[in-house]
């Protein structure tokens, strides 16, 4: 059956009394909605225009108005009031003893900064039960964003410039869905991530460095991986970070890359046999492997060779090691190396003049 | 139907067919002139609020910045518009005495000294621009940004603030050009002077402007 | 239709003259204030007097006095709106709290620096050959100098990367500021490494020099290329700017957060 | 202008092409004026289609992300400014404000022209800046985004800038005209109240609308010459932005719904044969509506940073338009009880607009609650309740006030049960498509999002079913209306027997209006018994 989602989990003490507001505004909603519906439905049916049936000439009634005026008014207030004391407890009250994670949002990520310095991407640490200040701001240059937890009815806008806080005690260990709100270009919609939040001993050894695995998704956004694949995401993650660089800056970028970590050491860009095959006009063109599968030197190719070296050495190559890079190399850097691979498009016989 | 003359020989004026007479169409023009200014007031709002902001926000900055703009120019474009204003009711009342010499003599008074305000305005940018004091981004003035630094933004106001208003002495001098040409062919008389009253109520509003912006933008720094 | 039974109504030239006279005095009386500093009433008394003459000209040259009542309430209701646009702003920015505006450049991030510091860190110590031994692991030095320095790295053997052992034909020479140099700008096929911290940079230079014959000792002058100058207690590297270790915003960018 | 020769009728005389372009009589401009916004108002509908087809699956399938946005923000350019902003003031208002007022036309002629003509203009720009690289800012143009996106932003900030003086110039004519130009006899409390709802749109109009010209035209200086008072970098403050731009777009809103409310104000006594329950009541409610609007603002940037004082002040300011709503509400159906109601197209839509309208106000003041609207800013709950108000409140309006007055445009009637059928289908598709956003909002699934994580997906195909229903009625209604316009049957100059001065002429009216001096006697409403 079509899965409608649900109500959101209230993963705070300031969402659970947002929760009792808000079905409280829905009574209201309904009650005035039936107070004007009933009667609608009742006076066209009852007064429908028939033979015989004459409308009688009212024009005001002086007590019904005054009483349709004030007790709006008077409920009207009782909402305002509550209102602001769930807004002062939502976004104001901030225990003063809360731990502080500065928040800088940029065109199409985030990146939180801890007390001790350490900063994660799209995901925020945070031990359960304990109070979190949030510091907001966007990078400079950059463009306003929107901070938005709904598990925890939180939300702040991000604006370079300025520095807004809010604040949240998580009490459900999990990991809880984030959304940028504010609209900031192409990559708003990708702009998400997880607000993590650990039990003690994981929150402890995270703390220290030490490798957790990570809790599962709680509440909306917690019954499947995340959204995009993970090449779709990285697709769609290229496609939005290399827009500002037109190709070119991409592939001197990738050039220098080369050069700067260390490729050049044993892959040359001119065709010279080094430790590893030369990058000259590989992009693309079929190569035996030393397991004697033929496959083409493709985009995937190269992403996974630089993952993960030892998969797929290229016949000739067994015996020199390449050094893995995981993680050492940032997306827009894995991807202005492949384009700058794909750009060294020289001749294959110069390859293969050096090997004989 | 050739310009028929009316008794004090000034151009007869038929009013539109949907109002009853001359007086009708004379009071709904000026209604509507009216409501044209409130437009206005709402117009210069935006560009106030932001100034009465940023100095808030920059109190030193635009003190400094402030500084560096001559008053004494100021003022004397102050005294200019406000004769101005005052040529212009002699004009408005000529035109209903059926002084049509009057009438000319002070538009021509009222465009002199509309020229005088631009000419004045053009003195003080040309300065700016000279020594680079120029809005926002152009701002190469490394002095004053160095003494101010959002000194950038203060004259993004300045400039802003006062060419809007510029603009809008410059219409003005179009419309009493056009004033002019209408009184020498003796079409202002007591029965019908519409343009020129709402152009006079618009003069006012730009000198009215302008007594606000001179304090704000010259004295007070 | 209500009937207009306003006349045209006909300003006497000794009004107007004298409101000229009156808007006369009061421009030169909101000059001559403004040369006392009234500090914070500066503001509202320049916008008394500009009142009092934009009152003139509305009641006088523009004529409200004489006018029908309408007319005058849609003037004036263009102030009230205006006053009312001001006030919510006003009361917004009033209101915020100095610790929402951040000082001008002030960097948002605490100083994305990690790891030891030191206060010579030119001069070998233990702590700073153990710091030595961490970032010559962390920057992946060992594949092309091999784990013990011998220059036998599996990236290195191919290209003859240098062996730390071999005391002879170092090309920048051997003291500890000529493997700075080597660090900071690279050679030939060995990248530079200008982004990690100097301490780290000092403590590397130290740590492959240690494995080797002792090094010649670096003086003022071979010091001075990096801005340090000895005598001073912390070689000015504390206050030095553009030697402290900071990484360049834009690498720390691609590093710390675009990965 | 001398008199029309008998017989004929503002349509057809006087004759020729050249006549309309250059006319200057209310009733041809009127008549422009809604050829216009109903042109843009397909060309809107096909961007919302566009929209909820690729919404319709969390990936991305049918539009790129950069589509994605320029589609969204031509949906709210072009709804905002070219369609619901003219649409009932400028197109039905023109025609129908000097006709209640028993005038020969409106105040200044020559400026309602060059109305039209500014607004055919701006609309040019709008559309010209597709060819020029698109706008992907969303019609609110926030900076910093304005400023640095590399589209065609700056044509299209000139585009508004030109349109709010075409809304303007419309606002400032009609006030004169009420001031002036009422019949004798018609004091302030005879007036029918569409014209009061005209009358303080109009006010609106005249005093929020420079406002946003201004801001436009700030961050046209800003994008091309850097001013620096938007862009933090160079000082400037983005939320300084949303104060200037909300000062208007809030009273905006007001501009679309007042003249929706005025229209059921007419239609509803009409066809229930009884005065407006609380006349004088209803005519304040307007004017305090349209005053209050202009104190509210804030309450779209509670989250933006705005201090806590200020939230609290704009939240409370904010419960106090719903007083007089709710007021207008009551009245409504307190004027159908004891009445004698005809089912006729214009009340189905009013029973419609009323259905609809409460839930959007009622979602309004969720919304206007400071602690609720934290969870809920920038959600689809703000997307529901602002179509329920805008779809639901003005659409359904003016689709009455369409169907109520189109005797009097062209004397000629339209299939009545095909206008029903219309009325309900599009009533039906518009739940369908925006009650499962409420829901959505609730969730938590932000605005503007070109594709979202797959729980909100079965919502979202919901959603774009319903649209696709919306769409079919109004195609239906079209169809009838076109062949109405040349087929339909010869209407009588008063078919609904309403008091209103307008129905006392021909239908259509010829050139002046009125082929003898009109002189009320009679209150707007005073129906003495059924349907004669």
């Amino acid at each position: 059956m079509m899965d409608f989602g649900g109500y959101p989990i209230a993963a705070t003490a300031a969402a659970e009394s947002w929760d009792q507001l808000h079905w409280f505004l829905i009574g209201v909603c309904v009650f005035f909605s039936l107070v004007v519906f009933v009667p609608m439905v009742v006076f066209a049916i009852k007064y429908r225009a028939r033979p015989g049936h004459k409308p009688t000439y009212i024009s005001h009634n002086n007590a019904l108005e005054i009483f349709w005026t004030a007790v709006p008014t008077v409920i009207l207030m009782v909402i305002f009031a509550w209102g602001w004391i769930v807004y002062k407890e939502l976004v104001i009250n901030a225990p003063p003893n809360a731990m502080e994670v500065k928040v800088m949002a940029r065109s199409w990520g985030w990146t939180f900064q801890y007390e001790d310095g350490r900063t994660t991407n799209d995901l925020l640490f945070v031990p359960v039960n304990k109070p979190v200040r949030l510091v907001m701001t966007a990078a400079e240059g950059d463009v306003i964003h929107s901070f938005f937890v709904p598990n925890f009815r939180l939300k702040k806008d991000v604006v370079p410039g300025i520095y807004n806080t809010t604040w949240f005690e998580a009490r459900i260990p999990g990991r809880h869905q984030f959304f940028c709100t504010e609209y900031c270009g192409a990559g708003h919609s990708i702009m998400i991530g997880a607000v993590v939040v650990l039990e003690e001993e994981d929150w402890q050894l995270w703390r220290w460095g030490k490798a957790i695995d990570m809790p599962d998704w709680v509440g909306i956004g917690g019954k499947r991986e995340r959204m995009l694949t993970a090449s779709q995401g990285r697709e769609a993650a290229f496609q939005v970070q290399t827009a500002h660089l037109d190709q070119k800056s991409l592939i001197d970028r990738g050039q220098e890359l080369h050069r700067r970590q260390g490729c050049v050491a044993c892959h040359s860009s001119d065709g010279t046999m080094g430790i590893g095959p030369s990058f000259l006009g590989i992009f693309g063109e079929e190569v035996e492997l030393s397991d004697g599968r033929i496959l083409v030197r493709d985009e995937n190719y190269i992403r996974g060779q630089i993952e993960n070296p030892r998969a797929q050495i290229v016949r000739g190559f067994e015996h020199a090691v390449m050094p893995p890079y995981p993680g050492r190399l940032s997306e827009l850097d894995l991807n202005a190396l492949i384009a700058y691979i794909k750009s060294l498009q020289g001749s294959t016989t110069a390859q293969r003049m050096t090997e004989e | 139907m050739a310009g028929s003359v009316d008794t004090e020989g000034f151009k007869e004026h038929h009013p539109a067919h949907h109002f009853k007479d001359a007086d009708h169409e004379f009071f709904t023009v000026k209604n509507g002139m009216w409501l044209f200014m409130l437009q206005e007031i709402l117009f210069f709002a935006p560009l106030f609020v932001a100034y009465f902001t940023f100095k808030f926000i920059y109190f030193e900055d635009f003190q400094y910045s402030a500084a560096k703009l001559d008053w004494k120019l100021g003022a004397v474009n102050t005294v200019i518009l406000i004769v101005s204003s005052f040529t212009v009711v002699r004009a408005v009342v000529a035109a209903q005495r059926g002084n049509n010499e009057g009438l000319i003599e002070n538009l021509i008074y009222t465009i002199i000294c509309g020229f005088g305000f631009m000419i004045v305005k053009a003195i003080e940018y040309s300065s700016k621009i000279a020594d680079g004091v120029l809005p926002g981004a152009w701002m190469n003035n490394a002095a004053l940004v160095e003494a101010a630094p959002q000194a950038p933004l203060f004259y993004s106001l300045y400039f802003m603030m006062t060419g809007l208003h510029a603009l809008h002495v410059a219409v003005g001098i179009g419309l009493f050009a056009w004033l002019l040409l209408k009184a020498k062919r003796r079409e202002l008389g007591p029965k019908y002077y519409t343009p020129l009253e709402m152009t006079g109520l618009y003069w006012h509003f730009v000198d009215l402007v302008w007594i606000y912006l001179f304090p704000l933008l010259y004295l007070v720094g | 239709m209500s009937k207009d039974q306003h006349h045209h109504h006909i300003l006497a030239n000794s009004t107007s003259l004298k409101v000229l006279l009156f808007l006369f005095v009061f421009t030169f009386l909101t000059v001559f204030i403004a040369r006392f500093d009234f500090g914070a009433l500066n503001f509202p008394i320049a916008m008394l007097i500009a009142s009092a003459k934009a009152m003139a000209v509305m009641l006088y040259f523009m004529g409200l006095k004489y006018d029908d009542n309408q007319n005058r309430a849609i003037f004036f209701s263009g102030f009230a709106f205006f006053g009312l646009f001001v006030f919510f702003v006003a009361v917004d920015f009033f209101a915020r709290p100095s610790s929402q505006m951040p000082p001008r450049g002030q960097s948002f991030f605490a100083e994305v620096t990690g790891g030891p510091s030191f206060e010579r860190p030119w001069e070998v110590s233990e702590e700073i050959l153990a710091y030595g031994r961490e970032v010559y692991f962390d920057q992946a030095c060992h594949t092309c100098h091999g784990d013990e320095g011998f220059g036998d790295g599996i990236a290195g053997i191919a290209i003859g990367a240098r062996s730390f052992h071999d005391g002879e034909g170092w090309k920048n020479g051997r003291r500890p500021s000529d493997v700075y140099k080597t660090l900071m700008e690279g050679l030939g096929a060995m990248p530079a490494y200008p982004t990690i911290s100097v301490a780290a940079r000092w403590a590397v230079s130290h740590f492959v020099l240690d494995f080797g014959p002792e090094p010649p000792a670096d003086d003022a002058e071979s010091l001075a290329r990096f801005g340090i100058d000895p005598s001073l207690a912390d070689g000015g590297l504390g206050s030095g700017e553009e030697e402290r270790a900071t990484i360049p915003v834009d690498f720390a960018i691609e590093r710390y957060i675009l990965r | 202008m001398h008199h029309s020769p008998e017989g004929t009728t503002y349509l057809n005389y006087p004759k020729g092409l050249m006549s309309w372009l250059v006319t200057l009589d209310h009733k041809r401009i009127g008549m422009m004026y809604l050829a216009s916004v109903l042109f843009f108002f397909f060309v809107g509908g096909v961007f919302a289609l566009t929209i909820r087809l690729e919404l319709f699956t969390p990936e991305q399938n049918l539009l790129t992300a950069d589509q994605y946005n320029q589609a969204f923000t031509y949906h709210g350019v072009i709804m905002v400014f070219l369609v619901i902003i003219p649409m009932i003031p400028a197109a039905i208002g023109n025609f129908v404000l000097p006709l209640m007022l028993g005038a020969k036309d409106v105040a200044f002629p020559r400026m309602n022209l060059a109305s039209y003509y500014i607004f055919v203009a701006a609309s040019v720009m709008a559309v010209a800046t597709m060819f020029f690289g698109g706008v992907d800012t969303g019609w609110t143009f926030y900076t910093p985004y304005s400023t640095q996106t590399q589209t065609a932003t700056t044509l299209m900030l000139c585009a508004a800038f030109v349109a709010g003086f075409s809304s303007i110039f419309t606002g400032l004519n009609f006030m004169a005209t009420v001031h002036k130009l009422r019949a004798p006899g018609q004091g302030w409390g005879q007036l029918p109240l569409f014209v009061w709802a005209i009358y303080a749109t109009s006010v609106i109009q005249v005093l929020a609308t420079p406002v946003l010209g201004l801001t436009l035209a700030l961050v046209a200086l800003e994008r091309v010459a850097g001013v620096g008072i938007f862009d933090p970098a160079l000082g400037g403050d983005p939320v300084l932005f949303q104060h200037f731009f909300w000062f208007y777009s809030h009273p905006a809103v007001y501009i679309m719904i007042l003249p929706a409310m005025g229209v059921i104000n007419e239609v509803i006594p009409v066809f229930s044969r009884k005065p407006i329950f609380g006349y004088k009541a209803m005519a304040a409610a307007i004017f305090g509506i349209a005053l209050v609007a202009f104190a509210v603002w804030g309450h779209h940037m509670f989250t933006s940073g705005q201090t806590a004082l200020v939230n609290m002040l704009f939240s409370l300011i904010t419960m106090f338009v719903a007083v007089p709503t709710g007021i207008k509400v009551f009245s409504w159906i307190a004027t159908m009880y004891k009445g004698s109601i005809h089912f006729d197209a214009p009340m189905i839509y009013a029973f419609a607009f009323l259905f609809v309208f409460v839930i959007g106000g009622l979602t309004g003041v969720v919304l206007a609650t400071l602690g609720a609207d934290i969870h809920f800013h920038d959600t689809y709950y703000v997307v529901a309740h602002f179509h329920y108000v805008m779809v639901g409140g003005t659409l359904f309006g003016f689709m009455a006030g369409l169907h109520y007055w189109w005797p009097k445009f062209f004397g000629k009637m339209f299939n009545s049960f095909l206008a029903k059928l219309s009325a309900v289908l599009i009533l039906i598709g518009f739940n369908v498509t925006f009650f499962p956003q409420f829901i959505l909002g609730i969730q938590g699934m932000p605005r503007r999002y070109w594709s979202y994580i797959p729980e909100f997906t079965a919502l979202n195909q919901l959603s774009t079913i319903g649209s696709f229903v919306i769409a079919l009625g109004f195609f239906l209604a079209l169809g009838y209306l076109t062949h109405s316009f040349f087929f339909g049957k010869k209407a009588g100059s008063n078919p609904w027997r309403a008091l209103t001065l307008e129905w006392e002429s021909e239908s259509p009216p010829p050139l002046e209006n009125f082929r003898f001096d009109p002189v009320v006697t009679h209150g707007p409403y005073e129906f003495k018994g059924e349907r004669v």
